[in-house]
């Protein structure tokens, strides 16, 4: 069962063709990959699926729901959540208050003039937003300015951000770039224990091969704007054309 | 309590208690001495200080909370101004239905301004605003005579309808009333050579500053506020996290408009008259002014900066060179006079330099307004305290306190 | 039909007034990214050059004249030039009469000089701050500096007229063959319109076909690939901010003659420069100088009587309904770039 | 240099003394005075709110020095002015009802908001019993409502709309200047004397209600002479530059273009309109013409030598105090008051004073003067001894505070920019005395309604 389906996808910027005729289906509690060459479309791809960019021709899907010309806000409280490249996270506030926010988005939808409630009376919202910070490891950070936490900690926080909304699709893009060799392996950690304990669908668009194979159960390959290959991580290891598509791409 | 934190209600104590006895701290000289040039308790200007407040701590909603700047919020407190005045010519002087009337209309004109100006963000949204108060006043000094005064403005006059209202006796104007409490109607306190005024208006402003002050900070502690604030951190962020900006922009743009309308209808209420320069661009300007002088995006920063600007555009303009040469007296002549030619360009009629001056030194070493410049001090005496022990930094003070 | 053409010539006059500012407004802009609400008082700086030359020229010496009574009824202290004395009548009033445009001279070494002041001693400071703050700083100093020529020159319009041989106008409509006096329009404006051209396409020919320029253009662009390429762009920010202040100032310099110069009209010109600079596209200069002529010939049409009749008010509000519809028909002006101070 | 002009309440000086060796505090109910800030020690304490910062900075100074000029009269120190020449001779420099005068300053900043926050700061801190100043109508009307409410004496300053003492006149409200009505009477007869009767004029109006009302009077006075008016353009006020407006006139087939402006606006409409060389032209077959229909002495400096030449009327001008003959060859002789305020004035000053520090300091003289009348401070009494008073000797000739709207009436100016000017000061000269009989009209024109004084407490 899929819950995501990209089919015949095809998006134009003047005469460069980003994407032609893209097909993919994300099964339901895997972890997807999608991985190529820089200029290979996955940027452009992810944004054709979070409601950035509408493709030109072809459909885009979730739960059987067409995304297409539905707004980045709506498509979000549809169950389809995002992790940028580097975190996006709200530096003027606090951690604290950076966990409340997708909670409350959760709950209440995409506004709400909450203005005369007290957050102290949310037990509720309170409890997971603790809860999701422990799981994370930062209820010691809580207090802090998003704005100064180090890289790894903003990454994870945007992680939590993402999971308190309980999505039924993550969507990451390049989730480990410019890490740390520890901090990638940190992050891998997270998300497999994430994918163990919540049963959540996701998709990596990803450049490092090593994150790729420690994670994902599905790997597909694109290149010049169309995948190549779809298979198994192991079969993917040693497939030519991939070899040819990265090779090429030098 | 009242569904404030702790922090909060010592904060709102404090405000409160500093209103209430406003009269007292506002007058500290004696009568007849050389300083009482320098009181400020006097009715006029306590009004202006909590409706100039309550003006600055709605801007500050917008502004501070979202970070959209807008450059024409005078003309939400002239619409208000208008609709206030008009209830009180034709209805009745008492200042309930003028308030009321001038929320509701610089509610209703902010929606249209909002919804039209914040299809635009930063410096093109500050011009948008500033386009619509232009033209409010520019319309409002011009062609709208009929319904606005133009250049005289409007003032109750005894011949007005006045329907819930009986005849006035003869010989009476028309005086603003709260059920009968005359507004401009003042107490005297002696104290020895002080003397204290408490006056009716002053107190009714006072309440209504303080309602506003509540109800500021609950939105700046509600899930709302917060929602308002992560508009200004990032609003991509915001939209990917199942959030619609707009509607929340809006809602601020709307709040403040309405407080700035409530500013404009007090002033009504407590000095029976408008005018059209109440909406011209340095009116707006003033109150980004007062905000940022203050510490935008602070609860009490606002109302801060709002005190300061009028306090230098009533007490420091009325020194005139007089005045000056009183307080140098006791100096040689000679040195009397250079004093006062030192001191003469920045006081009287040199107050806009004074002001000038003001901005660039808080700008310049003080970016956070006065409200930073208290938490250095603050902080100063902290790290006396704790010198000795090897305390890790303060942690990065929370941005909306 | 001649109205309409009398009003387009009206409106380019006008609006080279308007270009000229908004060019320097968004060359510092374009350049350093601040927003400067100092501007206007550069140009007000600039016309006050004018009238200082004046009045030094103008330097006179008194001489009793028995016949004549002051107000007091005091013998009359004549007033002479130096000089008038010194070159005599003729020249020394000469002199006197071309003061305006002599003040160009003294004005670009005095504007680029204070442009420099205010580049290196305060506006550096605020490059990295949020533009409140910059708006706030610089209307600051607009204050100070304008309240300082207050404290001189008092609040009161002073005349700086234009020398004698511009006086009058110019019928344009009889040259043209036209009805007498159809169009008429005075030599100084003519002069103001070429004035206003040759400083724009000087600026615009001095960033295109200078490697200063083209640096600068680079710099604008992105300015840290630019300073990665270890070009100190800084300094030449500085130069620009002090041809900025230039351009303003001889925007104010040659304007004098239209409209005697007060204190406040730098404050006059700011809203005016600013609607015209975020028309025409924050940090594009064609677009300044596009939307400063547009401005100016709309503002022109909308003072016809007709129009007035038709629509009442009109002429108060038509530079800032403009702007609205504009701003929302192409959200970054006419030829803004993207992402420029949308944050 | 050291006089103390800035008075407290003088409530204070008497009773809160008493109180002073008191722990408890004295509460007094809304003071136990006969009306607002009534003068109980031994000084009274004026009230001078005058523009000191934006563009009529330079007009309200002026008027400071005026007020200055006369208080120093009032309290007998030097020569002691038009006091000396004014009809009623109950001021003999021992100040007002023998308390000293002091007095306290205002900015106004030519907005009506900010001048009503100035004015109520002196009646509510520094015990004002009377306000006075002013540059613009929609001030005066502010203040003057104002000071209806709070109970003290409202002498207008400068301000020339018919609304003052018109539709928004006030019981407690007084105004010595002249008005646009009175302008246009007094313009019209010299204009079509000098420029005939058939003539077609183009006005240009601020788009407020002093233009309106200026427009309003000088096309009434003119077009019933026998002008006919081709157009009337109303203008921004915060228009600066004025050519899109003159330079379509010529087209028009007007000959005379009529400057409906003030202060800033006249001075650039006026400068733009000769830049275009109107003055040069022929329509019509005659010679085309600008009028200005109110000058300021003060302002005109800004136009330089465009006024040359340039009718148009004013309240007081210094020159009366030398004596000159009209084009026409009638000998006016040197006014005697006039002589005395342009002496002092330009004595202690340097030069001569403009009609606002005239009209102000007649102001000034003619309150403490009725106040000494009237032997009381109460605003009551002021307005009855004000309503219906002739006096001399104050610049103007004979001169009636009338009663059913509390404007003064009086011969009004017409001048002209002098070809030759002496001085920088000597700007303007005089055509005509219109005496007032040809200004004077029907208090009911104008509606309003006067009400009845108010003396506050």
């Amino acid at each position: 069962m899929s819950i995501l389906e990209i089919k015949g996808v095809s998006k134009r910027f003047g005469g460069l063709k980003a994407l032609d005729d893209v097909n993919i289906s994300v099964a339901e509690n895997a972890v997807h990959a999608i991985i190529g060459p820089n200029g290979a479309g996955k940027s452009t791809l992810l944004n054709c699926l979070v409601g950035k960019l509408i493709p030109d021709t072809g459909s885009v899907t979730f739960q059987g729901q067409s995304l297409l010309g539905i707004k980045p806000h709506q498509i979000n409280q549809m169950g389809v959540s995002r992790v940028f490249q580097t975190p996006e996270i709200f530096g003027d506030l606090s951690v604290w208050e950076n966990v409340l926010i997708p909670l409350f988005a959760r709950r209440d939808g995409a506004f709400r003039m909450h203005a005369f409630e007290t957050i102290a009376n949310e037990a509720d919202i309170c409890d997971k937003a603790e809860q999701m910070l422990i799981d994370v490891n930062m209820q010691d950070k809580m207090h802090m300015h998003a704005a100064s936490l180090s890289r790894g900690d903003k990454r994870r926080l945007e992680m939590a951000m993402c999971l308190s909304q309980e999505p039924k699709l993550l969507l990451l893009d390049e989730p480990t770039a410019g890490m740390a060799r520890a901090d990638t392996n940190n992050t891998i950690d997270l998300l497999k224990e994430i994918q163990a304990s919540r049963n959540i669908t996701m998709a990596i668009i990803e450049h490092d091969m090593h994150v790729v194979f420690s994670l994902a159960e599905r790997v597909t390959v694109m290149a010049q704007g169309t995948p190549l290959v779809e298979d198994t991580p192991d079969n993917i290891k040693g497939h030519p054309k991939v070899q040819e598509a990265y090779l090429g791409g030098h | 309590m009242l569904g404030l934190g702790k922090k909060d209600i010592a904060l709102f104590m404090i405000v409160a208690l500093l209103t209430l006895l406003a009269p007292f701290i506002l007058n500290p000289f004696p009568e007849g001495s050389e300083l009482a040039q320098f009181n400020a308790g006097y009715p006029d200007l306590m009004q202006r200080f909590v409706i100039f407040g309550i003006f600055a701590i709605g801007f500050n909603i917008l502004f501070g909370l979202t970070g959209y700047l807008s450059f024409g919020h005078a003309a939400f407190l002239g619409v208000g101004s208008y609709a206030a005045i008009w209830m009180m010519k034709l209805l009745t002087m008492n200042v309930i239905p003028a308030i009321i009337m001038a929320v509701i209309v610089a509610g209703l004109f902010s929606v249209l301004v909002g919804y039209i100006s914040l299809r635009r963000s930063g410096i093109y949204f500050a011009i948008l605003t500033l386009a619509f108060a232009q033209m409010s006043y520019a319309l409002a000094y011009s062609v709208l005579t009929p319904i606005t005064g133009g250049e005289t403005g409007l003032q109750p006059k005894v011949s007005d309808p006045r329907l819930f209202d009986g005849a006035l006796a003869e010989g009476a104007t028309p005086q603003a009333n709260l059920f009968g409490l005359d507004m401009g109607a003042s107490y005297e306190m002696a104290v020895g050579n002080w003397l204290f005024t408490f006056n009716a208006g002053y107190y009714v402003a006072a309440a209504v500053m303080l309602a506003s002050f509540y109800v500021a900070i609950r939105i700046f502690r509600s899930p709302f506020g917060i929602m308002l604030r992560a508009v200004k951190s990032n609003q991509q962020r915001m939209n990917y996290t199942g959030l619609n900006s707009k509607p929340y922009t809006l809602a601020a743009f709307v709040i403040s408009g309405m407080y700035a309308g409530l500013a404009g209808g007090l002033m009504v209420a407590m000095d029976t008259q408008v005018g059209p320069e109440r909406m011209f661009w340095t009116a707006s300007g003033e109150v980004v002014l007062m905000t940022i002088l203050g510490g935008a995006g602070t609860l009490i920063g606002p109302v801060l900066g709002a005190g300061m600007i009028k306090y230098m555009e009533n007490i420091v303009s009325k020194i005139n060179s007089d005045i000056l040469h009183t307080w140098f007296a006791f100096l040689p002549d000679g040195l009397e006079d250079v004093l006062v030619a030192m001191v003469y360009p920045f006081v009287g009629k040199g107050w806009h330099l004074t002001l000038g001056i003001v901005f660039m030194l808080v700008v310049i070493f003080l970016p956070g307004g006065l409200v930073e410049g208290g938490q250095r001090i603050m902080n100063l005496f902290r790290r006396k305290k704790r010198a000795g022990d090897d305390s890790t930094p303060a942690p990065k003070s929370h941005p909306a306190e | 039909m001649d109205a309409i053409l009398l009003q387009i010539l009206n409106g380019l006059d006008k609006g080279s007034a308007y270009a000229l500012i908004a060019l320097g407004l968004t060359l510092i802009f374009g350049t350093l990214g601040v927003v400067n609400f100092a501007h206007g008082a550069l140009f007000m700086i600039g016309a006050f050059c004018a009238v200082t030359l004046q009045r030094f020229l103008s330097l006179s010496f008194e001489t009793v004249d028995p016949t004549q009574t002051d107000f007091l009824g005091n013998p009359l202290k004549v007033k002479t030039p130096y000089v008038e004395h010194w070159f005599g009548p003729e020249i020394g009033g000469a002199i006197i009469d071309w003061s305006v445009p002599l003040a160009i001279l003294v004005a670009i070494p005095v504007m680029v000089a204070v442009g420099f002041i205010m580049e290196r001693g305060l506006i550096k400071h605020f490059y990295r701050r949020p533009h409140a703050d910059q708006i706030l700083v610089t209307f600051g100093l607009a204050i100070v500096l304008q309240e300082i020529i207050k404290y001189f020159y008092g609040a009161n319009p002073i005349p700086t007229p234009a020398p004698d041989m511009f006086a009058g106008s110019l019928d344009f409509g009889a040259l043209v063959g036209m009805a007498e006096n159809s169009i008429i329009y005075p030599y100084w404006r003519l002069v103001y319109f070429a004035f206003a051209a040759v400083i724009i396409g000087s600026v615009f020919a001095f960033l295109q076909f200078t490697t200063f320029g083209m640096v600068v253009r680079a710099g604008m662009a992105d300015r840290e690939t630019v300073g990665l390429l270890g070009i100190n762009i800084d300094k030449r920010f500085t130069i620009m901010f002090g041809i900025a202040a230039a351009v303003a100032g001889l925007a104010g310099v040659m304007y004098t003659p239209i409209n005697a110069p007060n204190y406040h009209m730098g404050m006059d010109f700011l809203v005016l420069s600013f609607v015209v600079v975020v028309v025409g596209g924050m940090g594009s200069l064609p677009g300044a100088v596009l939307a400063g002529f547009l401005l100016g010939i709309l503002e022109s049409f909308a003072s016809m009587k007709e129009v007035i009749d038709l629509i009442p008010g009109i002429n108060q509000i038509i530079i800032y309904l403009v702007a609205i519809i504009i701003l929302l028909t192409r959200p970054r002006g006419l030829m803004g770039r993207k992402g420029v101070m949308e944050e | 240099m050291s006089n103390s002009n800035f008075t407290r309440r003088g409530v204070l000086k008497t009773s809160a003394v008493a109180g002073a060796g008191l722990a408890l505090p004295t509460i007094f109910t809304n003071r136990a005075n006969a009306f607002t800030n009534e003068p109980t020690g031994s000084t009274v304490t004026l009230g001078f709110n005058v523009p000191q910062t934006g563009p009529y900075a330079d007009e309200g100074a002026d008027e400071l020095r005026a007020y200055q000029l006369a208080v120093e009269h009032l309290n007998g120190e030097g020569d002691g002015g038009m006091i000396n020449t004014f009809s009623s001779k109950t001021l003999d420099g021992t100040g007002i009802l023998g308390k000293k005068v002091e007095y306290v300053t205002g900015d106004t900043q030519t907005k009506s908001d900010a001048a009503r926050a100035s004015a109520r700061s002196m009646i509510e801190k520094d015990g004002a019993i009377m306000i006075t100043g002013g540059s613009s109508s929609g001030v005066a009307v502010a203040v003057q409502a104002l000071c209806q409410e709070a109970g003290v004496i409202f002498m207008a300053g400068l301000t020339h709309s018919n609304d003052t003492t018109g539709k928004d006149k006030k019981a407690n409200g007084f105004r010595h200047f002249f008005n646009s009505y009175m302008s246009g009477a007094a313009l019209a007869p010299v204009l079509a004397n000098a420029y005939g009767n058939d003539r077609k004029a183009y006005h240009l109006t601020a788009d407020y209600n002093w233009g309106y009302t200026t427009e309003e009077a000088v096309r009434n006075s003119t077009e019933a002479l026998g002008w006919e008016t081709v157009a009337a353009v109303k203008t921004p006020l915060t228009q600066t530059d004025f050519s899109s407006y003159i330079a379509p006139v010529l087209q028009s087939g007007a000959d005379v273009l009529v400057l409906n402006h003030y202060g800033g606006n006249m001075v650039n409409s006026l400068t733009n309109a000769v830049q275009f060389g109107l003055r040069d032209k022929m329509v019509n077959d005659k010679n085309f013409e600008i009028v200005v229909p109110l000058y300021s002495r003060l302002m005109a400096r800004g136009a330089g030598a465009n006024v040359k030449g340039i009718y148009g009327s004013t309240n007081w001008h210094w020159s009366l105090s030398q004596g000159f003959t009209t084009p026409d060859g009638t000998e006016v002789a040197p006014d005697a008051a006039s002589a005395a305020f342009v002496k002092s004035f330009g004595e202690k000053y340097g030069f001569p004073p403009s009609q606002a520090a005239h009209t102000c300091y007649c102001q000034t003289i003619l309150y403490a003067d009725a106040v000494n009348r009237a032997g009381s401070f109460n605003p009551c009494a002021v307005v009855e001894a004000l309503e219906g008073f002739e006096f001399d000797g104050l610049g103007n000739g004979p001169t009636l505070y009338r009663a059913e709207d509390h404007q003064c009436f009086k011969d009004v100016l017409v001048v002209r920019g002098k070809e030759n000017p002496q001085s920088e000061f000597d700007l303007l000269e005089v055509v005509e005395v219109t005496p007032v009989g040809q200004v004077t009209y029907d208090p009911s024109i104008f509606g309003g309604d006067l009400g009845s004084c108010n003396p506050g407490a």
